[in-house]
């Protein structure tokens, strides 16, 4: 149970989420290249976005081999119908202000931590690699939008209610991380990675304590459901897509 | 007097200046207006390439965009840095850019159309812009000098990878051939501009005296258009000049006639994107301004906490 | 006391209630409510819609979705105007809404996700609330019921219009008719779940004895379910119920336990879009203030200059 | 000189002109359904949307027989490269707020009421009864949007200010109305239809009466130069593009 043309369907789709999280949380926060606060964050993001591209390309490689009809990264990245993106609901929706940004990237980033973590153990000896690699720049990642919700939590009122509202907000979309089904019960039972459903208390730890240092309340769990990693988007899927696939779409099969 | 006595022997014995040393106050300021428009110009110009950074074609590329979009960025912290070693700050500088009040280079208020004009930038803007930059790795202020030879470094770097996306452009299809093309035609004699007025023209003499212009303007291009033409011709792309020739008896090519009037346009503000520019950069800086301030908070706030627990 | 007898006899004489006339504050209250969620409902409906205008798959589908959602704005005036008569202001009504204190129909609450979506809509949640809305044409209130007898017809058409749009990609690639499936298996339980709560577990009795509403809800979802049957399987659509079954002894179709918890969820403010819905309708609202207050400050002023001229 | 598969490619460049001036502008005039600042407004701006998207359908209709080759109103409005695209310039810039959403439609319409009138008289009979069309069309968008440059500009000093710049802002794209070339020679000379340069007085005398009952000042003309309607377009138009293209693209020959 590793490496190419596995026979395991649960395999490449477990593959898929993982690379479509980043493809697609890189896509958006390459949205805010030269459009940042202050300039260092221009380089912050920018330097994130392309951490995030660097590991969607190792992951969408591997899966196009897990799934051997011989699609490269492109044109997994590139080429599927919005159905076919596996990526968690919460990294697709739109960036709006810095301070919806950071705490995006805060409660993404420690869920990455915490999954990398136990991905570098995985059966997929290839998958693990990436997850050694991946782990380090998703520990960067977290601590640095930690930084700025504490900073922007314990600032000024203005800064605390807004950051605040963002974290009512995007705080209902973690429920999907945490969200099982039978591909992550195969992953699991073969070794590949983690259950979603196992990661939640570990992640708590991780966030709260950043909550609880920027003077931010941690909203309760309500039954909002989405459902982007089974392949069902939220309505802004569909704008990101049209212009991350635009030039593809426009010149098929060309070569850049 | 004395002091002014020194500071000449030292530009003419080719020494550097340093931020403790006493210069001229021309000097000064002439230094600030040049290091801070060129940092300006590398925070505008992450604009016209950020336009693509969404719909880059494959992920390598897009990782490519970004980096170098990154490195911009770079290059305007290292120059903004250099630029405070002769005592103003950069807050001051960049906002004296978002009020109109400072210059960057006019090359950036052109717009980016199609896939081609990132390569097109690379090959043709950062050529230049090498072109220009080289011989202030040599200037006589220090921290400018130095930030530069980083800065010429990162451009070559970038120079070549627009040229390798051209070339993998032109071996591909007609559309992709005929983009580079239509790239090539609309970015080819701003970048001519960049070397600014002829000789003949051209004020700022001091620049010269001073060691910090070492090259004319004129011969700059020339330089440029030497050295384009060639590569030019192993993309296979038509440059838009048909005075463009060989001139065997100067050594050089020959080409044709500047629009002087569309340059002059350009940098009196009148350009496609001059407006949309700043008021991006005044956008994002408006809508950041909360963020900067709470950064101030919490820092005040972690100063008082971390005195009480001491 | 006596105007209630009054009152109850026209009722039960079947008569319309007109604005001049007396009523009950009771009735009027839930005349308010009941008109006012349904023009919220047209109001926020228009988005889900809009979301595809820009992307619309061809420009005669372009304009007949324009148009649709145009009609459905303006059934919300309509609706308005008809809670107006009751004695309150649509600004009142409208800031209720904005303030999450007024409710709309939940199925705007889900996403439109694909082209075929816009078909859907059309077909299962305009059928739906032709289905709800029919029997309002008569309902006691005369000026409630003749707006619904025109937003009837425009349902219908926008209804028609819905299942061609479908016909049309059910023709078409295997990829379109995925499409339609997708969006039917999203659409359909909450289709379903327009119809409101169980007549068991249903509160309003009222809203029967003052003749506003007519049928049960269990009685209109079983007459949607019947109509749709049969336009599915034209449709060549699956319907995403596997107990989906004639009962030949009930002469009705039986179908599947609705899940009330999702139900509720929705209703409670934690469908997928609750959020979103009411941020964008505020954003516009927000955003035009100064439009209004313009609108406002230039009819004054022009009013002193007519009255001056005069 | 008339109707369809016409020897002479400027006018199909002419119609082309036409055509794509009411696509592109209904394209972001439909943008704010939904979103306007009272309900009036969004079946205002939606009727205005429906009768440019009615008129580009007329015109791309008539161009595909000019150009002979087949192509019909989808595929010519969704399929064209950027370049092939012949709208001016100032329609393709974002709506941003509705006050200069507002000043373009009074420029822009005061524009079509000069051209469709005179256009009522082409040589090209199909030409000229679209034109008889859009004239009323265009007559009431120019005078919707002049009562409202009308209403910000005479409303509050905010109001003002806000109108005020967004025409300071636009104003220089007007300057691409009334650049000539020989498409506009060609046509002119076929009796197709006016070339540019005739119709800037006309225009002024819309214009100017409602700036001054707006309390507006027109800007001086400046030597800002845009190309549009030759085929060279702003930043804007790429990624108005991604959008409208979007489906036309993803599912290439589908009927819809």
């Amino acid at each position: 149970m590793t490496q190419a043309n596995s026979a395991n369907p649960a395999h490449l789709e477990y593959v898929l989420r993982l690379a479509d999280n980043v493809l697609i949380l890189g896509q958006r926060i390459s949205e805010w290249c030269g459009h940042a606060p202050v300039i260092e964050e221009d380089l912050a993001l920018s330097n994130m976005a392309l951490d995030l591209i660097g590991q969607a390309r190792l992951l969408l490689t591997h899966a196009g081999r897990l799934e051997g009809r011989g699609r490269d990264e492109d044109q997994l990245a590139f080429l599927r119908v919005e159905r076919d993106y596996r990526n968690l609901t919460l990294v697709e929706v739109p960036n709006q202000d810095f301070g919806r940004t950071v705490v995006r990237n805060m409660l993404f980033g420690a869920f990455q931590v915490v999954l990398w973590e136990r991905l570098t153990a995985s059966a997929d000896s290839e998958l693990a690699a990436i997850a050694a690699k991946s782990l380090k720049e998703a520990r960067y990642h977290f601590s640095h939008a930690a930084e700025w919700v504490v900073r922007l939590g314990d600032g000024t009122a203005l800064s605390h209610d807004k950051v605040q509202a963002a974290l009512d907000e995007l705080w209902p979309y973690t429920n999907e991380f945490f969200a099982s089904d039978e591909t992550d019960a195969a992953a699991a039972a073969a070794g590949i990675g983690p259950a979603s459903n196992t990661l939640e208390a570990d992640w708590e730890n991780a966030v709260l304590p950043v909550l609880a240092q920027a003077t931010l309340v941690a909203p309760a769990r309500t039954p909002f459901k989405t459902f982007g990693k089974f392949g069902r988007h939220s309505e802004h899927m569909g704008h990101l897509l049209a212009t991350m696939q635009y030039m593809q779409r426009t010149y098929p099969g060309a070569q850049w | 007097p004395a002091y002014q006595a020194e500071f000449d022997a030292r530009i003419d014995a080719g020494d550097f200046i340093e931020p403790k040393d006493w210069m001229p106050e021309a000097y000064r300021k002439t230094l600030v207006r040049q290091i801070s428009q060129h940092a300006h110009s590398e925070i505008v110009g992450m604009l016209p390439e950020g336009n693509w950074i969404t719909r880059a074609p494959s992920l390598k590329r897009k990782a490519i965009l970004l980096a170098k979009v990154q490195d911009e960025g770079g290059h305007g912290l290292y120059l903004y840095a250099a630029a405070e070693t002769l005592g103003v700050s950069r807050d001051e500088l960049y906002e004296a850019l978002l009020a109109g009040r400072a210059k960057y280079s006019s090359i950036f208020n052109y717009p980016t159309l199609n896939w081609a004009d990132i390569g097109v930038i690379g090959w043709l803007v950062d050529g230049a812009a090498i072109m220009n930059q080289i011989p202030l790795c040599k200037c006589s202020y220090g921290p400018y000098a130095r930030a530069m030879i980083r800065v010429c470094k990162e451009e070559s770097f970038h120079q070549r990878q627009g040229y390798d996306l051209l070339l993998t452009m032109m071996r591909g299809t007609p559309e992709q051939q005929e983009m580079v093309q239509d790239a090539v035609n609309r970015w080819w004699w701003p970048s001519i501009m960049m070397f600014g007025p002829h000789d003949s023209d051209s004020v700022h003499t001091e620049t010269t005296r001073w060691g910090i212009k070492r090259i004319s303007n004129d011969d700059l291009r020339q330089k440029f258009v030497d050295a384009t033409v060639k590569q030019a011709e192993v993309l296979g792309v038509t440059l838009p000049d048909p005075a463009l020739k060989w001139n065997e008896a100067r050594g050089h090519y020959d080409f044709g006639a500047i629009d002087w009037d569309e340059f002059r346009a350009v940098v009196g503000g009148h350009g496609q994107c001059n407006v949309d520019r700043i008021a991006a950069r005044r956008k994002a800086w408006e809508d950041g301004a909360w963020v900067r301030e709470a950064a101030v908070a919490h820092a005040e706030k972690q100063a008082v906490r971390d005195k009480a627990a001491a």
